[in-house]
């Protein structure tokens, strides 16, 4: 299996496909919730900045829908047989959006600023040596060992590379020019109307001829749900990224006229939500109450009322979207009695347990409603806690619930987005996003290193499977949910979602038909 | 000159009452649990120790409680309201872009409730135990007992779904590229229904306040004065019952105008209007201390400039205010 | 005349303490009429209103009956309103009562306090309050009542102050009686009146807070309110009016009876402020 | 040649009032120039006809039959458009509170300039400068000035005098005054019935002057009515119903009012109940940060003493500090400086403590029948309280409240009543029942008869009289009435501006005072005369 992979794309040849019918000019309104505290990328990396700031800042790679490197900044790349050296070729003639120029440079002083500011970068290039730039428009990296979810790690919100000529030097946090972020992407920041909106505009000295499309980009601010289904119902905003209307609202909207929605472009996040269970203490701490809350959801319910029908209801830690995924694992279907006989088997003497829902709207409370329903038809006694984001994190992040709701990304690869959530040395109090609820299993843990650096790949496949059977029995978590979020828009605009992060990037390629 | 005085006696106690608050909510604020690192980390979606301490440590967080309070303190003294680390900007600069959309949309609301309430109530009291005056008693108590947020969102849903007559949130049409006129009549468009649904409690308020008032006031010596002076019902009811019946009302306007930035939380966040009372609530769900405190003093501010106002005119209005003593 | 029979002259009034008891038996009976509880899923979600024998008001956005919510909900939107406005009288009653009697700088003090109070904007203080305590059917409780309670002081303050200038408080304080003696047995008693009326449009309000509370998010998660229906149905309110505007509906006869009653209790309780026409 | 006829009048009260009538059948009219006294106690409806006339009865009150014939219309009968019309213009009418009779909020001169605009006369400056005439002609002082003040910068005589103003601005042919008066200081009263009769001189209106005092009668009266229940009891010239009254009732009102015969004062030679030294109160109003701060010196170092069993009078007009001398002797009012001897014990300098047990040595009875007894106790938790605090057990206690309420003459079943079953008078004797059942070695009585009508106070005075002579009290009568001061008391204090001006026993001070502004009250009663009535 030992071969050099060697990938160059022409961005001629891209463009030429279709490029007869793409129409220039037009204005895009789009919904971005909430508003962003900032639009600093290197420093925030928050989904909504992450959505807009996609738009103004790169990173080397982008990736197609089914999770493949596609040229952005680097127009092409080499990865070293033993996986050991990555070689980017970077586009020339690029410049930043106040007109210096880009260079390798920026890219190594990317990696120096991103290594202060990007806890994922962080763990990313633990695993690099050294970053060189042998001439203006190459860039070399150098591991400290095989690493292969690393080429999943080069978009715009997991690298976006910042201009050296601003930051060098400075303060970053306090640098002025973070109001104002200046990028190589294909729209330029204009103006931020706190509480209102963002506005972008096209970058006309974009290197890649003839993109974008679309002349001007609204980001509007529209905090109640409601009002932004009203907003897309009266046209005044033409797309509706996943998440920002509540999904009981998704369909009445997708069938008005003209209106196209899509689930596509979260394939590199694959969002996939569960409950902490607490491993540590009270009666989640017993694995058979942990099973029997598995059969006792009606995941499949939740999945067709409060999702409405969006998403799948996974079979263990890993989403059936990222790499590596296996469906061979121990099943829990809905299934009260069986519930009840694991609780009655283990004694179960009715202590209540607290279930902690994600402050993230109607949606997510109907799920907990939901669930402690589920749980107390099976003789569980159940108190819904309540707290707001902060609150959220702090009571997780000090694990002070029985059972929290969550959802995280996978970026790509279980290395990247899933094994954080399960391996001993990831029990860090302080942190929600790391192995909160406290499992332990040193023979796993064992497995999971050995997966991150084997090079190859099917038997990376096997390492994974192992581990997904072992957890899925162990159910350290609940897991309720491959989340989906639908893309809603207006028919008219093309295009749209192209990667596989969909909105983050998209509107490069994107056009709309007048 | 006794007007000169008691402004300044009352700024004097004004500025201690808003260091009295800012202290307070110094430390309401820092008792709710979490702190904006956690949340903004939270927000990434992905964070490590690492990251949380160093923005603990780039908030100031890392400090002891009371340092904190110091060095707020220290800043209110010199007008420095601090910095928003979550926006990246000096809270002022925050407060001062949106205080302006709560002041028209609080302002506007304010004297549509005073005007129609007065209005109402005065009709109602001329033709008191009549069908008009029930009718307007009537739907006064019917605004009185709708929730606030309910009456807004039937708004919207009749008047801007339904009848598309009006835009259904937003300040301003977005990049309309609007200037001077157009844009003020624009901005007036998306003002009409916010300011009407925060303005309806009000104006039942004052309606009642007025009609009570004017019943009682009629019932006054000094009406009869009027009356055996042979002037027409409209005068005195005019000049001599409407004045001062108009005494309480302004005295509970003033109450009330300030509370109005209160409400308009729920407002602004249904109308989408990028007021103060929205950035407050979402600094509060994000910790953003300074922020917050930034937004209670402003609104407190508000709140003791009204009650000046209130003052003011109310001495305009009776001649007995501050030259008894 | 009686009490009774000043309050049952007027229509709305006695109209408006039908409704109340009306809402206060519904709320008692609601364990029997629900044994289950108002979260039960007993039903498709967003059912219509009387399409579906046994659901007259149709079903939430997960299946639950709407009606069953609203009566529990009654009892949430009674109690919240009762011991909030319970609470603000133990605070503002004291307060204003010594203020108002013992003046000087006794009243200053607490007359500053009070205004500290009042220069924050109550709702925003609220909002505060309950994101610190974390939203619980206590923290909402507490922060009802903590915004609610300066006006009440001002009010006994005032009537105190007007009452202890009257003759018979002085002749009482000749009597030699303590001054606890005179303002729990000769004051007090005569500022109760209006402090009844306040408090009826206080368990109002604060039924329009709480419910605006969870309309924000704000509510107890563990428990059913009519501001949490109406706040859980908004994102649907386009395509299921029901959720929304049965719970709103409640809400609006429920302060309007207590408003009724409130100046049906202030004609009959304040006879000389009774309205022209009706002598 | 009578400005007014009226005939046959019946005013209709609404159904549940305590009679039909306000007012029943009544007949009478008014010359021109002619001052026609309308006298009665309160509830006799001598009111009512003049609304009727100007057209302002309260609402549910009708006009049920008879006429009113003014310049040869039936006004009673009139539109509610000729009725405005003739008001403030041919009819004008001035009434009982200056205090509350002018708008709050509007300049004097407007208010009367207000009277030309509504009958659409003159332009508006020449209604300004027919305003300040006619301030000038009223008496005023500095009439540029009062016609830019507001009525609360003016006194409530120079607001009386302002309304008289308006009320003349269009020359009308009847002037209504109701109580004009009644409200005001002795002195003050007498420059307006001065005013009145000057202007009645000069100007030969016919004036309908309702009051319930005959003393006013007595200076301003041409003809008289005497109203009761609604009814007219008697009727003359002032002479006539003064000096030979037919009618029983104005025969006991006549009895009633204090004659102004002096008493000889019998020497009272015992040990003083009550000594006060160089007691001294001021009062500072203001005292802002930021205002001028202002001093007013309530008792300006008076010193005084009642003997046992005597009755001090202590008077003077309002705000000359009678009653915060009276207050101060029950330390309701702490003075700034001083003694108050009461049975040898400082009560000045008592503390909080000591005080309470010594508050039944001096107790008050009060001026407001109304404001004096708790509305929610019953009578016999007012009379036992204090005695119980003091010690005396709860069944002594009741039977003596029974006891006091026989002597009082309210019956000893009463006790069982809440207050606001008893009449005004009633009250006041449960008042002094009240202080009574402490056994107090001194009285206030703050103006104690001030509230009541013309016959009730004289049955009370008669009480005090009599209970003086039983329990040989010793009281301190404050009042700003010279001739019920003169019916009781044995001594006069006289207080003007805080200062004692003038004390002695009553013969002397009436007869032969010394001090300039005792002079000038006497001078001031109205009906007085007391020269000729002591011999």
């Amino acid at each position: 299996m030992k071969h050099l992979k060697l990938t160059t794309f022409l961005v001629a040849a891209m463009l030429a496909t279709g490029a007869a019918a793409q129409e220039d000019g037009g204005r895009l309104d789009l919904i971005v919730q909430p508003e962003p505290p900032s639009l600093m990328l290197g420093l925030v990396q928050n989904g909504p900045t992450q959505m807009v700031s996609g738009q103004i800042y790169e990173g080397l790679l982008r990736y197609n829908t089914d999770l493949e490197p596609q040229p952005s900044l680097a127009k092409s790349w080499e990865i070293a047989e033993d996986g050991m050296t990555y070689t980017f070729h970077l586009n020339e003639g690029v410049t930043w959006h106040d007109g210096e120029p880009f260079s390798s440079a920026d890219v190594v002083f990317t990696t120096k600023f991103l290594q202060d500011n990007h806890p994922r970068f962080r763990a990313a290039f633990s695993h690099v040596e050294s970053v060189e730039a042998p001439d203006a428009n190459t860039v070399v990296i150098k591991m400290k060992e095989p690493y292969g979810p690393f080429i999943n790690a080069f978009e715009a919100g997991s690298m976006p590379i910042v201009p050296a000529h601003i930051y060098e030097g400075t303060d970053y946090a306090t640098n002025e020019m973070n109001a104002t972020p200046i990028g190589t992407g294909p729209y330029k920041f204009v103006e931020w109307s706190k509480g209102s909106f963002i506005h972008l505009t096209k970058n006309p000295d974009y290197y890649i001829d003839g993109l974008p499309h679309i002349d001007d980009l609204y980001y509007r601010v529209v905090p109640d749900a409601a009002s932004r289904a009203v907003a897309f119902e009266t046209g005044e905003v033409s797309v509706l990224p996943g998440g920002a209307v509540e999904n009981w609202d998704v369909k009445r909207l997708t069938e008005m006229d003209g209106v196209c929605s899509t689930s596509a472009g979260w394939e590199f996040f694959a969002p996939h939500a569960w409950m902490w269970l607490n491993n540590r203490e009270g009666p989640t701490s017993d694995k058979r109450f942990r099973q029997a809350v598995m059969f006792a959801l009606d995941r499949e319910f939740v999945k067709d009322v409060v999702w409405n029908g969006f998403g799948k209801v996974p079979t263990g830690p890993v989403s059936s979207k990222t790499n590596f995924y296996s469906d061979d694992v121990p099943q829990y279907p809905h299934d009260p009695d069986k519930a009840k006989e694991l609780l009655a088997e283990m004694g179960y003497d009715g202590t209540p347990v607290r279930v902690l829902p994600l402050p993230y709207g109607e949606t997510w409370q109907r799920w907990a409603e939901a669930v402690k329903q589920n749980l107390e038809e099976v003789g569980i006694k159940v108190d819904i806690d309540s707290a707001d984001v902060a609150g959220w994190n702090e009571k997780t992040a000090n694990w002070d619930y029985d059972m929290a709701f969550t959802y995280l990304y996978q970026y790509g690869d279980p290395a990247l987005g899933v094994a954080r959530n399960y391996t001993a040395d990831q029990i860090k109090k302080g942190s929600p996003w790391n192995n909160v609820e406290g499992y332990e299993n040193p023979e796993l843990d064992k497995k999971w290193a050995a997966a991150a650096i084997e090079p190859d790949n099917a038997k990376r496949q096997e390492l994974y499977t192992e581990i997904q059977q072992q957890i899925v029995e162990d159910v350290p978590v609940a897991w309720l949910l491959e989340i989906e979020f639908p893309t809603i828009y207006r028919c008219n605009v093309k295009n749209l979602i192209t990667t596989g992060i969909g909105l983050n990037d998209g509107l490069r390629d994107a056009w709309i038909e007048q | 000159m006794a007007i000169a005085g008691t402004i300044f006696g009352r700024l004097l106690k004004a500025a201690l009452t808003l260091l009295a608050i800012a202290v307070l909510n110094f430390f309401l604020i820092h008792a709710a649990p979490g702190d904006p690192a956690v949340v903004l980390a939270g927000e990434a979606g992905a964070a490590d120790e690492q990251m949380i301490a160093d923005l603990r440590a780039q908030f100031g967080l890392d400090q002891p409680l009371y340092v904190q309070l110091y060095r707020y303190v220290g800043n209110i003294l010199t007008l420095d309201l601090g910095y928003s680390f979550r926006q990246g900007a000096p809270v002022l600069d925050l407060i001062l872009e949106r205080l302006p959309a709560t002041l028209i949309l609080t302002l506007t609301a304010f004297w549509i409730s005073l005007l129609a309430g007065v209005a109402l109530g005065v009709a109602a009291s001329a033709r008191v135990g009549k069908f008009t005056d029930s009718l307007i008693t009537g739907t006064a108590l019917l605004f009185y007992a709708t929730p606030l947020y309910w009456a807004a969102l039937m708004a919207v849903l009749v008047f801007s779904v339904q009848l598309g007559w009006l835009p259904g949130f937003g300040y301003e049409t977005v990049g309309s590229g609007y200037g001077g006129f157009d844009r003020a009549i624009d901005i007036l468009k998306h003002l009409i229904l916010p300011a009407l649904t925060l303005g309806l409690f009000f104006m039942a308020v004052y309606m009642r306040m007025t009609r009570a008032s004017m019943l009682e006031v009629a019932q006054q010596d000094f009406v009869k004065t009027a009356r055996a002076k042979g002037l027409a019902p409209s005068v005195i009811r005019r000049r001599h019952i409407l004045r001062n019946a108009l005494l309480p009302v302004v005295t509970l306007a003033g109450l009330q105008a300030g509370q109005l930035v209160g409400g308009a939380v729920l407002t602004e966040t249904v109308f989408a209007w990028p007021g103060i009372g929205r950035l407050m609530f979402e600094s509060l769900a994000a910790r953003d201390y300074n922020t917050i405190l930034g937004v209670f003093l402003v609104s407190a501010l508000m709140v003791i400039i009204f009650n000046i106002i209130t003052d003011i005119v109310y001495r305009l209005i009776d001649p007995r205010i501050g030259q008894k003593a | 005349m009686s009490l009774w029979s000043r309050f049952a002259t007027n229509r709305a009034a006695v109209i408006g303490l039908i409704v109340l008891i009306a809402v206060i038996i519904i709320a008692l009976l609601a364990p029997v009429m629900f044994p289950k509880g108002p979260w039960a899923m007993v039903q498709r979600p967003f059912l219509a209103p009387f399409d579906t024998d046994g659901l007259p008001l149709g079903t939430d956005t997960l299946g639950r009956n709407v009606l069953a919510g609203l009566i529990y909900g009654a009892r949430v939107s009674l109690l919240v309103g009762l011991v909030s406005t319970v609470m603000a009288l133990l605070i503002g009653v004291p307060l204003g009562a010594v203020a108002g009697f013992y003046g000087g700088w006794v009243d200053e003090i607490a007359m500053r306090f009070t205004e500290f109070f009042q220069t924050i904007p109550n709702f925003a203080l609220a909002i505060v309050l309950v994101a610190i305590l974390e939203p619980s059917l206590t923290s909402i409780t507490i922060s009802i009542a903590i915004v609610s309670w300066p006006p009440v002081a001002r009010l006994v303050r005032a009537e105190v102050m007007s009452v202890t200038r009257r003759e018979y408080v002085d002749a009482a304080r000749l009597a030699g009686l303590s001054n606890l003696h005179i303002l729990t047995r000769q004051v007090l008693p005569n500022t109760v009146s209006p402090i009844i009326v306040m408090a009826s449009l206080m368990v109002a309000t604060a039924i329009l807070l709480e419910s605006s509370l969870s309309f924000l998010g704000l509510g107890d998660p563990n428990i059913m309110s009519w501001g949490y229906q109406i706040g859980a149905a908004r994102t649907v309110i386009r395509s299921a009016w029901w959720l929304s505007f049965f719970p709103g509906v409640a809400i609006v006869l429920t302060v309007l009876a207590l408003n009724l009653i409130g100046e049906g209790l202030n004609d009959a309780l304040n006879p000389h402020l009774t309205r022209k026409g009706k002598s | 040649m009578s400005v007014l006829s009226i005939t046959d009048m019946s005013i209709a009260l609404p159904s549940g009032a305590d009679r039909p009538f306000a007012v029943k059948d009544c007949t009478y009219e008014i010359a021109k120039g002619e001052i026609l006294c309308v006298v009665g106690e309160s509830g006799s409806g001598k009111s009512m006809t003049a609304n009727a006339l100007m057209g302002l009865l309260p609402e549910g009150v009708t006009v049920a039959k008879g006429t009113a014939e003014f310049g040869g219309k039936d006004i009673l009968q009139v539109s509610e458009i000729e009725q405005r019309a003739l008001r403030g213009d041919r009819i004008a009418m001035i009434f009982q509170e200056p205090m509350t009779a002018l708008n709050p909020l509007m300049r004097i001169g407007d208010q009367i300039a207000e009277v030309f605009e509504a009958h659409k006369r003159h332009t508006p400056s020449e209604r300004k400068a027919r305003a300040l005439d006619l301030v000038r002609e009223v008496g005023l002082p500095d009439p540029e000035k009062i016609i830019r003040a507001y009525p609360f910068q003016l006194s409530g005589g120079q607001r009386q005098r302002a309304m008289i103003a308006m009320s003349l601005a269009l020359e009308p042919e009847l002037l209504i005054a109701d109580e004009p008066t009644t409200a005001l200081d002795v002195t003050t009263q007498a420059q307006i019935l001065k005013l009145i009769l000057d202007l009645r001189e000069r100007r030969g209106m016919a004036v309908m002057f309702i009051t319930h005092d005959f003393g006013v009668v007595a200076e301003i009266a041409d003809r008289v009515i005497v109203m009761r229940h609604g009814e007219i009891v008697e009727r003359g010239t002032a002479t006539e119903v003064l000096e030979n009254p037919q009618h029983d009732y104005t025969k006991r009102l006549l009895e009633a009012i204090p004659t102004g015969l002096v008493p000889q004062s019998v020497a009272v030679e015992k040990a003083p109940a009550l000594e006060v030294r160089h007691l001294k109160k001021t009062y500072h109003t203001g005292g802002g940060l930021f205002r001028p701060r202002r001093d007013v010196r309530a008792i300006d170092d008076v010193s005084l003493t009642i003997a046992k069993g005597e009755v001090l009078g202590l008077v003077g007009e309002s705000g000359s500090g009678k009653s915060t001398l009276g207050r101060a002797v029950v330390r309701l009012v702490t003075p700034d400086a001083g003694e108050i001897l009461v049975g040898g014990t400082d009560m000045a300098a008592l503390s909080e403590s000591d005080l309470r047990a010594a508050r039944h040595k001096v107790q008050m009875v009060f001026q407001d029948p109304y404001a004096s007894l708790n509305p929610r106790q019953r009578v016999m938790r007012a009379l036992t309280d204090g005695p119980m605090a003091k010690g005396v057990p709860k069944d002594a206690a009741r039977a003596r409240a029974r006891e006091l309420m026989e002597t009082v003459g309210l019956g000893a079943e009463a006790v069982d009543r809440f207050p606001h079953e008893f009449s005004g008078g009633q009250r006041q004797r449960i008042g002094i029942a009240r202080a009574l059942a402490m056994d107090p070695e001194l009285i206030i009585a703050d103006e104690a008869v001030s509230a009541l009508d013309v016959s009730i106070q004289a049955q009370v005075l008669d009480l005090l009289r009599d209970l003086r002579r039983q329990f040989d009290l010793s009281i301190l009568f404050i009042t700003h009435d010279l001739r019920v001061a003169a019916q009781l008391c044995d001594r006069i204090a006289v207080m003007q501006r805080g200062q004692l001006v003038e004390i002695g026993p009553v013969s002397d001070v009436f007869l032969n005072p010394q001090h300039e502004y005792t002079q000038k009250l006497l001078a001031a009663v109205p009906g007085g005369g007391w020269g000729k009535a002591a011999e």
